[in-house]
């Protein structure tokens, strides 16, 4: 029951910023309130026993992205987002066709937190019986991630690897380039 | 030894060359180290493709967990197909790409860069590879995050947006397949293609499989640039580094093209489709696509600009063979797949061996060039044959099969638009003849020289290679039937 | 902030706590929530805070660019190279039941040494991320 | 009804926030905010994966004596994976942003739109 509180005021935090998110202009408060949603899913992971990725959730949404746009922010001292000249209609349709698509989606999926729905019945009662006699690590979120899926995890690394070289090219301390501007059109 | 591990090192040569490359001084070592390992992977692909020729199949267990509880390749025939276009895309760019990444990119960035073009082959080859849906989007991410830097390193600013503009509807392309594999995952608990075939099928009429179905298909169309969601692409294609249109339009919309093939017909079946009806929508959307995006390229004034557009028009041919759904149909997008590839990349090759010596594609600044660059321009004459699809080329080999495919099932209106896209390229093909060979010399342009024969040899290789397999249909039909039968797709009946 | 004496001094002996507790993450993932790249993210932080307070020259005569760039390509290397070792020992890919006589000690030593790989990398990353967004000739 | 309402207000709730951020990326707008609306949308996705491994009077997926129900390990797992890739993407697209700042002067769509056309 506490649980489901939790969950709920969570859950309101949550949207709340959302739309507040839509509605500022000011980018330095766009940003604080994106590091506020990342913290509270932080939190609502932990509240659906997803310790690991609260974890990371917390690490990373909250922390470094933040620090990112942050910095992004100071380097191109603009602070607050135009007035746009006119309100475009046709994001609000595509989003309310692709939500509209979401909750006609979630008519047949199991109910949440049902313990006999397909995602807890089908290959994961095999990690949480034979994770320990297997990989010896009773974290099995730590044995799927490095030993079962581990695959997965080098490539993960590998994406890392290819946004910190992608960085130092766009913006590793190299000055303006020479550009042919006659040939931007 | 090394054959039992084939398909896995065919991926994870390239991964462990990328950071060694990283490491390597400026100059031409990183374009060595790169040229060594993409025909080493190209070499490995041909070897995959002949075990799988016969129609078998190879399993490997990463990590040697059996699947589904582990990571599994599955390699058929349509795997090692698109591995070898792959592969073989790639082998043929690195010796073009050494003269025009010395001339585009700082002489320090080149360890980098070969490294991101690495990497981007080491993503596109682990989708071609993989038989587990997250597996494929983990690499489908590497492939494009590097994709995204590599079109950045572009010369003018507008390649900065154009980045920006493919990065933004990319990650909402790769979001909209993670909620898609979410949707599935939630009904059936596995992450495993095979796996996930044999638990989909009971619950084909399950609301949350339809969702989760159209998101994964849009996700993949924002990859694909399937018309309407192509607005990325042009531009991308159009400022990205020579070498780097020649490799992504060569490769990249026809692997996700493989992605689309493998969800739809192995993932799902092709009874899926034939229940809810989406061969329709494949259809309408191929065949709008073919008449819209080449009318676009039509009123284009540039030769990057017109061959992006075209490149949406074909592959909307692709989605179009898809949707009738049956063996003829998707013989025809696999074909095309391969021959595609041969004729876009002969034309960007091309169009970069112009940019190099003229440093534009605008109409304006390379009018009556291709009298001073005859070679080159016969090699866009050539392949732009190939394109339309005049009988003795590897275009006109996909043109028959989407038209066998068409007249099939009696589909006089689908008959009529591939037609029409034929027409279509015969008027932009022209544009660009017409430019390039009859119009007066623009007057300011200095005279240039033919390309040199670093550039040269690739593009006229792709252009004899289309002509071969124009003749010489064994290799691209064969290995393409084979595919389509292990697809599960059968020959159209009433 | 190089003249605030207390945010000097906090910061001088959060330094090792925070990279101490870096480690912590890194080696206990098998028992408890974390792993590589937690802890990656830690460590980076750690570095981070510091450049914050004494300067980025105080972090970049100890991790200068090229250095960095090694670590990063060396843990995807030391990972794919686990993969690697175990394929010549005649396993499949990451399977670290063969690093050991026992299967259970092959997969411990595995898990931790393709951990170790993700947190180097990761670590590394971050801070060439830090560089860049943090370098001088960006801000004009 | 209320059935129907308690097994599926979480994932009703987590569609909002996913359009939420769906829709401050595909709005026209300044480069920054559409990052950040980029970063909530995959957040919510996250939230949707996390969901469907949730089970009720569950635990973290860590094996202890005592306990018998556990949370589904893999939706974590592949959700550790994408938080990577998600900040992967924010870096390299906050770093276009700041080229594009330097080349354009400006980081809003509009603008650099009305520069690219009138040159």
């Amino acid at each position: 029951m506490l649980d489901t509180f939790i969950d709920i005021t969570l859950l309101a935090f949550l949207t709340t910023t959302a739309i507040a998110i839509i509605k500022v202009r000011n980018l330095f408060v766009v940003i604080m309130l994106f590091s506020i949603f990342s913290l509270h899913s932080a939190g609502l992971f932990v509240v659906m026993d997803a310790a690991d990725v609260a974890f990371t959730e917390a690490a990373v949404g909250a922390g470094i992205s933040t620090v990112l746009m942050l910095a992004t922010l100071a380097l191109t001292k603009d602070h607050d987002e135009k007035r746009p000249a006119h309100h475009a209609r046709l994001p609000l349709l595509v989003v309310l066709i692709t939500g509209a698509a979401l909750v006609y989606g979630t008519y047949d999926i199991p109910s949440f937190g049902d313990p006999h729905s397909p995602a807890q019945e089908h290959v994961k009662p095999y990690y949480i019986e034979h994770s320990i006699e297997d990989t010896g690590v009773a974290n099995t979120v730590t044995a799927v991630l490095a030993s079962y899926r581990g695959y997965d995890t080098l490539g993960e690394v590998t994406v890392i690897f290819t946004a910190g070289i992608g960085v130092m090219l766009l913006i590793g301390g190299r000055l303006t380039r020479k550009r042919n501007k006659e040939d931007d059109r | 030894m090394i054959e039992q591990n084939l398909c896995l090192l065919l991926v994870v040569i390239p991964l462990i060359a990328a950071p060694v490359t990283a490491m390597l001084p400026a100059g031409r070592s990183p374009w060595l180290f790169t040229l060594v390992i993409t025909w080493l992977c190209f070499a490995l692909s041909i070897w995959q493709l002949t075990i799988v020729l016969d129609g078998s199949t190879i399993s490997y267990e990463l990590g040697g967990w059996a699947p589904p509880w582990g990571i599994e390749y599955h390699i058929d025939a349509l795997n090692a197909f698109v591995a070898l276009i792959v592969s073989g895309i790639a082998a043929i760019t690195l010796p073009y790409a050494l003269r025009t990444v010395e001339k585009e990119i700082q002489l320090q960035e080149t360890s980098l860069f070969y490294a991101l073009f690495l990497l981007c082959l080491v993503g596109l080859l682990g989708i071609a590879q993989t038989g587990d849906v997250f597996n494929l989007f983990v690499f489908l991410e590497i492939s494009s995050l590097s994709s995204y830097v590599l079109i950045a390193m572009g010369k003018q600013r507008r390649a900065l947006t154009a980045a920006y503009q493919y990065l933004i509807m990319g990650s909402i392309g790769a979001t909209f397949l993670l909620i898609g594999i979410g949707l599935i995952y939630a009904e059936t608990g596995t992450l495993n293609m095979q796996d996930l075939h044999q638990r989909l099928q009971p619950i084909l009429d399950h609301r949350t499989v339809h969702t989760g179905f159209v998101f994964m298909v849009v996700g993949i169309a924002l990859k694909l640039a399937l018309f309407p969601l192509h607005l990325w692409l042009p531009n991308a294609y159009k400022y990205s580094p020579s070498a780097i249109s020649v490799f992504l339009s060569a490769t990249a919309t026809k692997v996700a093209v493989y992605i689309m093939l493998r969800m739809v017909f192995t993932v799902f079946s092709t009874s899926f489709l034939k229940i809810t009806h989406t061969e329709f929508i494949f259809l309408i959307l191929g065949a709008f696509g073919v008449i819209v995006a080449s009318m676009a390229a039509i009123v284009q004034h540039d030769l990057k600009r017109i061959l992006a557009y075209s490149s949406i028009a074909q592959i909307s041919y692709m989605v179009l063979g898809m949707g009738f759904a049956s063996t003829l149909g998707i013989t025809a997008t696999v074909v095309h797949v391969f021959n595609h590839a041969l004729m876009k990349g002969a034309l960007f090759m091309a169009a970069g061996a112009i940019v190099y010596r003229v440093g534009s594609s605008r109409f304006e600044n390379i009018y009556g060039i291709g009298r001073q660059m005859p070679w080159t321009f016969a090699a866009i004459f050539v392949s732009g044959l190939s394109l339309i699809g005049i009988p003795g080329t590897a275009g006109f080999i996909s043109k028959w099969y989407f038209m066998l495919a068409a007249l099939e099932q009696q589909a006089w209106l689908i008959a009529f638009v591939i037609l029409l896209g034929s027409l279509l390229s015969v008027v932009y093909m022209w544009k660009i003849f017409e430019a390039l060979f009859f119009h007066r010399l623009a007057c300011t342009a200095p005279p240039v020289t033919e390309a040199p024969l670093s550039m040269m040899l690739p593009m006229w290789t792709l252009v004899l290679a289309n002509i071969y397999f124009g003749i010489n249909t064994e290799l691209t039909v064969g290995v393409a039937e084979t595919a389509v039968r292990l697809l599960g797709v059968t020959a159209y009946h009433e | 902030m190089k003249h605030n004496l207390v945010l000097r001094f906090i910061t001088k002996y959060l330094f090792p706590v925070i990279a101490l507790f870096a480690l912590y993450v890194q080696f206990h993932g098998d028992y408890g929530p974390g792993g590589g790249f937690q802890a990656g993210v830690i460590l980076s932080v750690a570095f981070i805070l510091y450049a914050m307070v004494f300067g980025m020259e105080t972090i970049e005569q100890v991790l200068p660019l090229g250095l960095l760039r090694i670590l990063a390509s060396a843990g995807v290397l030391i990972y794919s190279g686990t993969g690697v070792i175990t394929l010549l020992m005649g396993g499949n890919f990451l399977d670290y039941d063969i690093l050991s006589l026992r299967p259970i000690q092959g997969q411990h030593i595995g898990i931790m040494v393709i951990e170790l790989g993700v947190g180097i990398t990761v670590s590394a990353v971050m801070l060439i991320i830090f560089y860049a967004f943090s370098d001088r000739r960006n801000h004009d | 009804m209320i059935d129907i309402i308690i097994g599926h207000y979480n994932y009703w709730i987590v569609i909002l926030l996913m359009m939420a951020g769906f829709y401050t990326v595909i709005n026209r707008g300044n480069l920054i905010k559409k990052i950040a609306g980029l970063n909530i949308f995959q957040t919510s996705v996250f939230l949707l994966y996390i969901s469907i491994g949730y089970v009720n009077e569950g635990t973290t997926p860590i094996i202890a004596e005592g306990f018998t129900r556990y949370a589904n390990p893999l939706p974590h797992v592949l959700i550790l994976t994408a938080i990577v890739v998600g900040v992967s993407t924010t870096a390299l697209g906050l770093a276009l942003v700041v080229r594009i700042k330097r080349a354009y002067g400006t980081i809003e769509e509009d603008e650099i739109h009305d520069k690219d056309m009138s040159l």
